[in-house]
């Protein structure tokens, strides 16, 4: 039995095409669903995609928290059903208050689309176990709204529970406090990530195929969990 | 939006125009262009000019010198409705003659693109639709076009942007495609100017924040500053679309009965008069003190609608479809019945509306941005109006498809507002029927010092020294440097088949995921060399563009091409117009590929000076597996078997 | 020491679309009876002396708006107008 | 009709990167005494009926501030405000 990893598609997403190659190409089956729609169809695990839902009018993120779909994936999501957010996933996340802090504007106030290079620092959680502690990788970042912000507590916190995930290294691309690309919740079962691992899965079309590991991580988890 | 003319179909016979002076010969006045005896403030009273009424006052004042009709125009207008328009009438004749809609001075020229294209078994759709289509492989077709968003990206440099990518990818929606991809070729003025700092940044977020919020990689553009583009920018997008061959849409209101749907935004008063006014006129200090209206782009209804037109094309729910750009309903309304030479009758008040108080003209003219308007079998409405709602899009039918005349005729466009007729129009003398006109045309009197001065003449660098500093000036010319800057402000990865893009010379995108099949785009210019020769100028802009799709490794098979130029009325600058055309008509028949489509720009100019002569081509290439593709660095291969340089 | 507030809005005539999506979601959240929403700027401008409302008129104008699709008001507001209306 | 009137201002603490860039740019304009810019937004909300504050609250916190970065006023303003201030 493949892994079902559902996709989510809102309004304004853009990215979930991507984000269900990734999935196929890691070996899963993408399902995908639909905003308007409570039920996540038996779905092993969820991935909130990038792009602009909503047009992301107001605050990225803030109107597709009141989706439908999403009252279902916060409640699984606090049950321990693995939710990865890329971007404006990421976003949402945050304002479903799922994971702590925010994501403000870029602090040169440009839309930044560069390949940059991540440490991942916790291969702890559901989302990248593949990975090795303070392995670097390439992955391509695009956004208006990434810099990541939390209160001094907050951030301490994190550290403290090595909860950042990930770290922008050789030059951070918006501002993010403590260089912070990707955070986790206490569970590690829901990750957050300012970059696009989706978009680093085919040597055609990305920088590396260092995005692979973040969907081949999820299959791990899940086999490890028993259904 | 209108496209270059359909050269084949018939055009009334161009007006001869004498070369002195420049304003073209009136055709024969029918009715007095004004009537005395009315007081000149009687313009317009109070309630709806409807068509009884302008039956019954043929002698009222009509401002059609502000709306940018000449009196020979207007003249046209009362003999073909054999009274005076009334003031829809009016306001939807002055947009659809105006320079920006009608093509009235380069359609002469534009012919040459159908005349000396040479045959392509390839094109599906050419010059006269949305946009050229033109078919890959034996599934799948793709359409692509650029377009001119100058005038509003001086005003407001971020929503002139934003909406001249909306409307582009709108052309390319209306084919059947989905639009893949996006490029920006723009010209700004000098680089240390104070007014560059802000339309530079302002079209840059714009195009981004357009492209982006929708969804497009943005895979290729340029990026030149001049002084000549310092009071008029150009702000040129292109649109790729693909689409399977059997999804191919077309624009004509065909079947008596049908309904016609107006779908999208809610028509507000933005743009009014745009087409007119900031398409077609000169900018003079008073532009800055008009404040005209500008629209305001929202790529999150757009996306919405993106998606939901797929989903009807897809179940063959639509007979016709038609963006709404420049001219909005009126220029939808009459290119859908004339293309099917029926007739249609609307009923304005069931346009939603942003704004109540609208007026029918306004209505007519309002270019708000993000709508389509689709024909439908009555019978399928209902399941249109459920898509639409599925994606969140307004869907409200406002009108029906009508016969043609008995005797064969074309239909009439009759238009009710509360149960007034304010319009009854025969639909193809907006579209077709408009003034044509032979410009006259001179060499600029400079063109022979200006050739005289040659490059030969500069002072060289005769020692290192001399060299070093020629080479550094070079680096840090704007023109040269980096530019980063502006591209990484670009989503190029969405979509995920963005093969190759900047800063490469070609833009490669992935079509079809399964055989690696792919296309290859470039747009170049350059308004020095035209401005030098505009007939090679333009061969060589063609030139450019073709040899940065080859070396892709792709085949080239299409052109598009977007001409910036100054206003027509001047000798000077119709004769680079027309050198530019059949440079680029010469130059395709030499490589052996047809012109698809285009835009004409006219009236870039700040005062009395024109923009350098600024025509910009797009090449299309195919490949038939993106694996193929040649990358512009180097490729380092395991065994150490790497690239030869040669 | 007071402060000047520029609100800048766009103009009544100009699409909103952020208001728009904001008073689209409203009925999502059980609110029903919003008739429109309009979404602009608010800049609180702090002068290092007394403020200066022409001042900030001239900055508003010049860089804070723009008047082909905006328009904006200038007033003076006593500094702790905001932690007075805190919610 | 009299409208609410939400303003939403990033909290003190929090670095407001717009706000910063207009205070760089005002020396260009040679304006010199300028101490600070904050930049928030300014939502204006009609009701169908009676303009209803508690409710404005309401909406305010659940979705026009976020609260990890945002404060927020909420008060009734004339219809005419807007008009009578037009500089
Ligand atoms: N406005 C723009 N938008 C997107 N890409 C751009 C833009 N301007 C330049 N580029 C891209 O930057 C790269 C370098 O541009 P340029 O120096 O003009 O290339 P070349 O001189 O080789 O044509 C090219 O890939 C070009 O497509």
């Amino acid at each position: 039995m493949t892994a079902r990893v559902g996709v989510v598609t809102f309004p304004g997403s853009l990215d979930d095409g991507d984000a269900a190659r990734a999935v196929r190409i890691a070996g899963a089956e993408p399902v995908r669903l639909w905003h308007g729609d409570p039920e996540l169809h038996g779905v092993d695990a969820v991935v909130l995609p990038g792009g602009f839902s909503y047009g992301d009018y107001l605050r990225c993120g803030a109107i597709a928290r009141f989706a439908p779909v999403m009252e279902t994936i916060v409640d699984a999501a606090r049950g321990g059903l693995p939710v990865l957010g890329i971007c404006n996933g990421f976003q949402i996340l945050c304002e479903a208050h799922l994971l702590p802090g925010a994501l403000t504007r870029n602090q040169h106030l440009h839309f930044r689309n560069r390949d940059q290079v991540l440490r991942i620092e916790s291969a702890g959680t559901a989302w990248t176990n593949a990975f090795q502690p303070g392995q670097e990788v390439l992955i391509p970042v695009k956004n208006g709204e990434g810099c990541y912000v939390a209160d001094t507590a907050t951030l301490d916190q994190l550290e403290a529970e090595g909860r950042v995930v990930a770290r922008y290294v050789g030059g951070n691309p918006n501002g993010s406090q403590r260089d912070i690309a990707a955070i986790t919740n206490a569970a590690g079962n829901v990750v957050g990530i300012m970059p696009h691992p989706e978009h680093a899965v085919e040597a055609l079309t990305g920088p590396s195929l260092d995005g692979l590991g973040f969907f081949t991580s999820v299959l791990k988890h899940l086999v490890g969990t028993p259904a | 939006m209108t496209t270059h003319p359909d050269p084949v179909r018939d055009t009334p016979e161009a007006y001869s125009a004498p070369a002195q002076p420049a304003e073209p010969s009136p055709a024969q006045p029918v009715a007095p262009a004004t009537v005395p005896a009315q007081p000149a403030t009687a313009v317009w009273t109070e309630g709806v000019d409807t068509v009884p009424r302008a039956g019954g006052t043929p002698g009222e004042l009509q401002p059609y010198t502000e709306l940018g009709l000449r009196d020979d125009e207007y003249d046209r207008i009362r003999q073909i409705l054999d009274r005076r328009p009334t003031q829809s009438e009016l306001a939807m004749y002055s947009i659809m003659w105006s320079e920006h809609c009608s093509y009235k001075s380069s359609k002469v020229h534009l012919r040459q693109f159908g005349e000396k294209a040479p045959h392509s078994d390839r094109l599906l759709a050419g010059i006269g639709e949305n946009a050229g289509v033109v078919q890959v492989s034996d599934e799948l077709a793709v359409t692509f076009k650029v377009e001119s968003h100058n005038h509003p990206s001086f005003v407001e440099p971020y929503q002139g942007a934003a909406t001249g990518v909306g409307g582009i990818v709108r052309d390319i929606l209306a084919m059947g495609a989905r639009p893949v991809a996006v490029m920006d070729p723009l010209r700004f003025g000098a680089a240390d100017h104070p007014d560059t700092a802000r339309v530079l940044t302002g079209v840059v977020a714009g195009v981004g924040g357009y492209g982006n919020c929708l969804g497009l990689p943005n895979i290729g553009g340029e990026l030149v500053f001049d002084p000549s583009y310092q009071g008029n920018p150009l702000l040129n997008a292109l649109c790729l679309g693909v689409l399977p061959v059997n999804r191919l849409q077309n624009k004509a209101a065909a079947g008596p009965g049908n309904v016609v749907v107006l779908m999208g935004a809610k028509t507000g008063r933005d743009g009014i008069g745009g087409v007119s006014v900031l398409a077609s006129a000169t900018f003079d200090e008073g532009s800055e003190a008009r404040r005209p209206a500008v629209q305001v782009g929202d790529p999150f209804t757009e996306k919405l609608l993106i998606e939901a037109c797929l989903e009807l094309y897809d179940g063959q729910l639509v007979v016709g479809i038609q963006d709404l750009g420049g001219a909005g309903l009126t220029c939808a309304l009459t290119e859908t019945a004339a293309a099917a030479g029926t007739g249609m009758r609307v009923w304005l008040e069931r346009v939603p509306l942003r704004e109540p108080s609208m007026d029918p003209h306004e209505i007519l003219a309002s270019e708000s941005q993000e709508r389509m308007l689709l024909v439908v079998e009555p019978d399928k409405l209902d399941a249109v109006l459920k898509t639409c709602e599925k994606w969140g899009v307004l869907a409200t039918a406002i009108g029906e498809v009508t016969a043609p005349e008995p005797d064969g005729r074309p239909g009439r466009l009759l238009i009710t507002w509360q149960d007034h007729l304010v319009v009854d129009v025969p639909p193809g003398s907006l579209v077709d029927d408009g003034p044509v006109y032979a410009r006259p045309m001179r060499e600029p009197a400079d063109l022979i010092l200006l050739q005289a001065d040659r490059a030969e003449t500069l002072p060289r660098p005769a020692d290192p020294e001399a060299l070093r500093e020629t080479v550094l000036r070079m680096i840090a010319s704007p023109n040269l440097a980096d530019k980063t800057w502006v591209t990484e402000q670009y989503d190029r990865y969405v979509l995920g088949n963005t093969v190759l893009a900047q800063p490469e010379d070609g833009g490669v995108i992935r079509i079809d995921e399964r055989t690696g099949l792919g296309v290859a785009l470039s747009v170049d210019g350059n308004g020095r060399y035209a401005r030098l020769d505009p007939y090679n100028g333009t061969k060589l802009a063609l030139a450019e563009a073709y040899r940065n799709v080859a070396v892709t490794g792709a085949k080239p098979i299409a052109v598009t091409n977007c001409l910036n130029f100054g206003s027509p009325e001047d000798p000077g600058v119709m004769w680079q117009f027309a050198e530019a055309v059949r440079g680029l008509a010469d130059g395709c028949l030499e490589l052996g590929i047809p012109v698809t489509g285009g835009n004409v720009s006219f009236y870039n100019q700040t005062g009395a000076a024109a923009i350098h002569p600024t025509p910009v081509v797009g090449v299309l290439g195919v490949l038939d597996n993106v694996a193929d593709r040649v990358p512009m660095g180097f490729v380092p291969r395991a065994g150490g078997d790497h690239d030869q340089l040669y | 020491m007071p402060r000047v507030v520029v609100d800048v809005m766009l103009k009544p005539e100009i699409l909103d679309p952020q208001g728009q999506a904001v008073a689209n979601a409203l009925p999502r959240l059980g609110v029903g009876d919003v008739a429109s929403v309009r979404i602009g700027r608010r800049i609180e401008i702090e002068f290092t002396g007394e403020p200066d409302l022409d001042r900030a008129r001239e900055i508003a104008d010049k860089l804070l708006a723009n008047p082909v699709i905006e328009d904006f008001t200038v007033r003076l507001v006593e500094a702790d107008e905001t932690a007075d209306a805190r919610s």
